[in-house]
């Protein structure tokens, strides 16, 4: 049982420290602001997510665990909201993205 | 009362450290300079009953927290701490006394409860480096007193004030950074902080590399905040532009506070452990020193905004200071440690003159006060006996260093004519540029701009604190056993350790 | 094996923190700021757990509080800028490095 | 491993020098601000550098711990102190660059000089 | 405009403080790890105090954030999690790509549901999803800028518009 | 493992460092000051640093980011071209560097056990802390007892910081009518996140400023969380509502309190029958008496200190654009 946890602990780490890593390539490789972004979310919801669930599941049920769950918690609900936060502000001082085309939305309302 | 003295060391800090919040929460001015300087009158009276203590019985310690150094933090008082903590204390309660007349033209009115609290910190934050045997408490305290002393400075209704006191900060931080990175190098090597334990610890070790450049650096930072020639360059704006009582205060006490802990460092430290160092300290700083007298003695004669005259001739005085501090010898450090205090007496008293003069004349230049002393007489009187005492002219304090300086270069050997030289030419300057202020003050014609009715005579207020002054720097000319007493037994403690 | 993580941790920063030099908009570097923010939360968790002292998570968790209220700063500033002098447009001097 | 040994101390070094270079050399008042805390910064990683000791552990007991080695406790403590103090001093430091630009609209030095100098020049 | 009548309270005031009051001395709990009597106390001194600041700051004067708790949160929250998953594949595969296969698109989506915590959840969720990114929330209109085609397409069939909408429905 | 990831992030370090020196857009330097300190704090944390690492994550990437760009947004965005002195600077800043390279060739290696600074003084603070305080955090134990003056000495810097910018920024007319200022209050994700996180960031604050004793944290950190989450209230609904949470006359009490405090507990053990700071008096039993002092005047500390560096935001933030 303990052997299961480790080797799924392990994986989840390893998979979310490669996506953590292809974020920060992208960030890179990225043209302009706004697909960096995207890139930069990879590291920003996906990494947590495992790399913290892989340590969740080294810690076991402990308070360790539990302050894990906090700090994943905390960075799902803050990294949007900055990275918003970022996006809001570049389009407010006129930063406009790269030819990206317009796509209209059907109106749910 | 008896029960209190064995803690006097930590209330030589503490009273005027706790008092500043005080200060802070008192809803009007008047109650916050009350507080002010009833804090600094109190540390007086601790200052003069440490005086007294130090000369009954020698040194003594005080553990804080009662934890044992060098575990925890060790207070100590000794003959050169107690000199000085005077001249601090007494420094900082003339200009209070002093202030509320001088204040009320320079700072608004709803920001002087920040201001007395600043103060406060000052003068706890110079006594706290004094009482300390402790490194980097040193440096706590150091920080304590240069940042509320850029507070004091920044006061100045000048909007100069602003620049010279951004470059005191920057030059200011660079030196306390300095002290830091080399207490840091000896901690490295001696695993203590308390300055005692550091030179025991110190004389396993010996000359490596670290303890060499850690004296470097602790000599060069501590210089910048002394201001010792050529790193004065922040000086002499800071004082100008600063609130006249703060230029009091400082200009008497401040920059000697460094030269202390660079004299206290070096001797207790290093010059017991470390072969040929009190030959390079020596022939560090002479060259220093005589070069700060000469030329800012010559920058002073040429200079028309009287504060900054005397403020360049603070620069000269340090170099005096220095250059006794230079010889590593008893005599040396007795003229050296004399002429801290003589020179805050004689400094402390010219800058209350112009404290005085501040309330008539609009611009503290030369040209301005032609003929003042017929309208001021006590004012330009007060003026004249600081500039004797700052020349050395028998009967007055300063007289007495300088013939003790002049008699410990004697004994330098084929060096002494040379520097009794450069000690009398820098007081001739002196003649020089006290002169000039006091010929047009007393003879030159009054000044086109201001009508001769609206200048008149310095409330009482301020004229009382300033003749005090005045009249200890002839008491002190005349009867100067308690200093010479003082400095004659720190110079011997701090040779004991040269080993 | 916590390693691995904490390499490829410290590479995005490496990468991000390229990103952050090259900009070319002064935006660009506050993302490779964030970013570096959420990694040094990363790393710090994977490194409490490999030091064996996973009571130190407090630390990462101060780090992400602090980081949010960073970029949340560089909002709020960027929104005051405009009315502060116009000649200072992102864009026209994003090229940082001289 | 002897490079390994010394590489905190010439990091810290050289970062010391940056900072350093930046306070004396820049004009701005800012940026001086900045280059000071740059340089406090590397003084606080040369502190924290020697209280490491190799295969240690934060000096906080656990429960766990019966036989375990702790870095050196000090040199955290000073520097704690000293990174208050450095807040400190870049805060007033701050207050200070924001009332010279109010009274003289920059914050460059030469052209602050330049102003005084004027300053100077009239009221003689 | 369309306001949601943010003035009928499903909850009361003094409800909501004490949810607040209970979530955070749990929190504290579960940092703590200490359970001395000293300790507690403390804790429940600083969730006074906490309570105190949010009352200062005036949380509780409107029901602007009322958040929908229930387990249909948890079911979205597994959603959400696979559409994370799959979306940062496709984001992979594009970075690795020599190519870097991208064709950004922007488009503006009306959240379906009129309370400001579902367009919130809506706009964030938006942006978790990596190759989507919500740029601005302006009166319940969310402009969306994504990485590829695809990604807008998905986004624009509506289904996590849904699900948010229908969290608040149970 | 260690040595290598500590090479990595001391290597990132410098690049950033430099890059902090060379750009000329100032808010450019303070977004990297920001990444500077974030590093910096994971290198202390990797050299078993964690209380300094804590301190530095907050107040470096936090509370010293916030205060610079405030006053940017006061001053200028932009430094101008021109160094005067360039020669005469490199060659200061080279003697210097040389002294301390020279000075390091003879430093004991980082890690060494054998080093003097392990085998004097902190190996009786190790020794003594679980008998004479019995605190489990060592350095919390040496801050507040054992050298518990440089603290209080620590607490009137910060609070010398705070009337100085009070003093400068405080009572100063502003110049034309005030517009009231707004903040983020109509970015409803930030706003709505942030009420959110707010509490728990407050309760952070007070959970690092009671658990000081027994791991990472204190009264200094406690402080600039507590403070960090106001400003963050104050970043998201404007500076005007956010001077109302805590009156003036509450944040001048703390400011001037919290130090009274510290320096109140000195002066009671004095009043007890010990030296200043023996906290041992205060309680029959020398332990406890150490508990309740330590507790009291890192309460003391949290105060000054979140009243501090609040005053100052508030100060910068409110003062009038030029």
């Amino acid at each position: 049982m303990e052997m299961m946890l480790n080797i799924a602990s392990w994986l989840l780490l390893t998979i979310g420290g490669f996506f953590v890593l292809i974020g920060g390539i992208g960030a890179l490789r990225m043209p302009d602001l706004y697909t960096r972004m995207h890139a930069a979310s990879v590291t920003d919801s996906i990494g947590p997510i495992l790399i913290i669930g892989g340590l969740m599941l080294q810690a076991g049920i402990t308070l360790a665990s539990l302050k894990l769950a906090a700090i994943l918690l905390f960075l799902l609900l803050t990294g949007p909201t900055a990275s918003n936060a970022l996006a809001s502000a570049a389009i407010l001082s006129g930063h406009r993205p790269d030819n990206a085309q317009e796509m209209s939305a059907p109106d749910l309302s | 009362m008896s029960s209190w003295t064995p803690h006097l060391p930590a209330l030589q800090v503490v009273v005027p450290l706790m008092t500043a919040p005080l200060a802070v929460l008192m809803p009007d001015r008047r109650l916050s300079w009350a507080l002010a300087t009833a804090a600094s009158l109190c540390a007086l009276a601790i200052a003069i009953v440490l005086v007294g203590e130090v000369r009954d019985q020698g040194n003594i310690v005080y553990e804080m927290g009662l934890w044992a150094p060098p575990y925890g933090i060790a207070l100590g008082v000794d003959a050169m701490s107690a000199l000085l903590l005077l001249v601090v204390t007494g420094a900082s309660s003339f200009a209070l006394l002093a202030a509320p007349t001088s204040l009320s033209h320079e700072v608004g009115h709803e920001r002087q409860s920040y201001f007395y609290a600043a103060w406060l910190l000052a003068l706890a934050g110079l006594s706290g480096i004094l009482v300390t045997a402790d490194a980097f408490n040193i440096f706590v305290f150091m920080e304590i007193s240069s940042l509320s002393a850029y507070i004091l400075i920044a006061g100045g209704p000048d909007r100069r004030a602003l620049p010279a006191v951004f470059k005191y900060l920057v030059m200011g931080t660079i030196g306390a950074t300095f002290y830091l990175i080399g207490v840091g190098l000896v901690y490295m090597m001696t695993g203590t902080l308390n300055l005692a334990d550091m030179e025991l610890r110190l004389a396993d070790v010996g000359d490596v590399k670290p303890i060499l450049v850690a004296a470097g650096f602790i000599t060069v930072g501590l210089a910048l905040k002394a201001a010792i020639f050529p790193l004065h360059v922040w000086l002499p704006n800071a004082y100008t532009f600063a609130p006249n009582v703060v230029t009091v205060f400082l200009a008497a006490c401040a920059t000697k506070i460094s030269i202390y802990v660079l004299i206290r460092f070096d001797f207790f430290v290093f010059q017991g452990n470390l072969t040929a160092h009190d030959w390079q300290f020596s022939y560090f700083l002479m060259p220093l020193a005589v070069l700060g007298i000469l030329v800012a003695s010559t920058v002073a004669i040429f200079e028309s905004n009287l504060k900054r005259l005397l403020a360049w001739s603070s620069v000269a005085q340090i170099g005096y200071i220095m250059l006794g501090a230079s010889l590593v010898s008893a005599a040396g450090l007795t003229a050296s440690m004399l002429h801290m205090f003589n020179h805050a007496l004689a400094k402390g008293t010219a800058f209350l003159a112009l404290s005085c003069l501040a309330l008539s004349v609009s611009r503290l230049d030369i040209k301005n006060i032609g003929g003042v002393a017929r309208r001021m007489p006590w004012t330009m009187a007060a003026f004249v006996v600081g500039g004797l005492s700052l020349i050395g002219v028998p009967g007055t304090a300063g007289f007495i260093s300088k013939w003790y300086l002049i008699s410990a270069t004697l004994d330098m050997g084929n060096l002494a004519p040379a520097l009794i030289a450069v000690i009398l030419l820098g007081s001739v300057m002196a003649v020089v540029y006290v002169w000039r202020v006091v010929e047009i003050a007393y003879f030159g014609q009054g000044a086109g701009t201001i009508t001769d009715d609206y200048i008149q005579e310095a409330p009482l207020a301020i004229l009382i604190p300033t003749w005090i002054a005045v009249l200890l720097n002839i008491w002190f000319g005349l009867t100067p056993a308690l200093p010479v007493e003082l400095s004659t037994s720190a110079a011997e403690l701090l040779m004991e350790h040269l080993r | 094996m916590y390693i691995a993580v904490a390499l490829a941790l410290v590479l995005t920063m490496g990468l991000a923190l390229i990103r952050a030099l090259l900009g070319p908009s002064v935006y660009d570097r506050v993302l490779a700021v964030n970013m570096m923010g959420t990694k040094t939360v990363l790393l710090l968790s994977v490194i409490t757990f490999a030091f064996g002292r996973p009571d130190f998570l407090d630390l990462a968790l101060a780090y992400a509080l602090i980081n949010f209220i960073g970029v949340l700063a560089v909002l709020e500033f960027f929104r005051k800028r405009p009315e502060l002098d116009p000649e200072n447009n992102p864009d026209h001097n994003a090229e940082g490095a001289e | 491993m002897e490079f390994l040994g010394l590489y905190n101390y010439w990091i810290a070094v050289v970062l010391l020098m940056s900072g350093f270079y930046a306070v004396i050399a820049k004009r701005n008042l800012v940026k001086k601000l900045i280059g000071l805390s740059l340089f406090q910064a590397a003084v606080f990683l040369l502190y924290i550098t020697m209280g490491k000791v190799e295969g240690g552990t934060a000096p906080i007991f656990t429960s766990a711990s019966a036989e375990q080695i702790f870095s050196n406790p000090l040199p955290q403590v000073l520097i704690l102190t000293a990174i208050v103090v450095g807040i400190s001093t870049t805060a007033l430091g701050l207050a200070i660059v924001v009332r010279t630009k109010e009274e003289y609209s920059t914050i460059e030095e030469d052209e602050i000089q330049q102003m005084d100098c004027q300053e100077n020049v009239a009221s003689e | 405009m369309r306001k949601p009548d943010l003035h009928s309270p499903q909850i009361s005031r003094l409800a909501s403080i004490l949810t607040l009051f209970v979530l955070l001395s749990l929190t504290w709990i579960m940092w703590s790890g200490y359970f001395t009597s000293m300790l507690l106390f403390l804790g429940l001194v600083s969730c006074a105090l906490c309570i105190w600041l949010a009352l200062r700051m005036r949380f509780f004067d409107d029901y602007l954030f009322s958040m929908p708790v229930g387990m249909g949160l948890l079911g979205y929250w597994i959603w959400l999690l696979r559409e994370v998953i799959a979306s940062s594949l496709a984001v992979t595969r594009i970075v690795l790509s020599p190519r870097l296969p991208i064709s950004p698109r922007i488009a503006r989506i009306r959240a379906g549901s009129d309370h400001p915590y579902d367009q919130v959840l809506f706009a964030n969720s938006i942006t978790l999803t990596p190759g989507t990114l919500s740029m601005d929330l302006d009166d319940g209109v969310i402009t969306v800028h994504s990485l590829t085609e695809d990604g807008m397409r998905d986004l624009l069939s509506g289904e996590m518009n849904r699900r948010v909408t229908a969290l608040r429905r149970k | 493992m260690n040595a290598i990831f500590g090479i990595f992030l001391l290597t990132l370090m410098l690049i950033t460092a430099i890059a902090v020196v060379r750009t000329r857009n100032l808010f450019v330097a303070t977004t990297l000051m920001g990444i500077f300190s974030l590093l910096l704090a994971a290198n202390f944390f990797l050299l078993d640093a964690a209380d300094v690492a804590l301190t530095e994550a907050a107040v470096g990437a936090g509370i010293s980011t916030v205060l610079l760009l405030s006053a940017l947004s006061l001053t200028a965005e932009q430094e101008k071209p021109g160094h005067r002195g360039r020669l005469l600077a490199l060659a200061v800043v080279l003697v210097t560097t040389l002294a301390l390279l020279h000075a390091t060739l003879d430093s004991p290696r980082l890690g060494d056990i054998d080093a003097p600074v392990h085998q004097h003084v902190a190996p009786w603070y190790i020794e003594n802390t679980p008998t004479a305080i019995d605190v489990p955090n060592i350095v919390t134990a040496v801050l507040a007892s054992f050298r518990g003056y440089d603290t209080l000495g620590e607490v009137f810097v910060v609070f010398t910081a705070g009337i100085g910018v009070l003093f400068l920024l405080g009572h100063y007319p502003h110049k034309q009518a005030h517009k009231p200022h707004e903040g983020l209050r109509h970015y409803l994700i930030q706003r709505l996140v942030g009420r959110t996180v707010i509490p728990f960031i407050l309760l952070f604050g007070f959970y690092v400023q009671f658990h000081g004793d027994f791991g990472p944290g204190g009264g200094f950190q406690a402080g600039a969380l507590v403070a960090a989450g106001i400003i963050l209230y104050a970043l998201i609904e404007g500076t005007d509502r956010a001077l109302n949470i805590i009156p003036k006359w509450l944040l001048n009490g703390m400011v001037a309190g919290g130090a009274l405090l510290y320096g109140g507990v000195g002066i009671a053990s004095m009043l007890m029958g010990g030296n200043f700071l023996d906290y041992s008096v205060l309680s029959s039993d020398p332990v406890a008496g150490q508990h309740l002092g330590i507790l009291l005047i890192e309460l003391g500390v949290g105060i000054t200190v979140t009243g501090v560096l609040l005053s100052i935001f508030f100060a910068f933030a409110s003062r009038k654009h030029f």
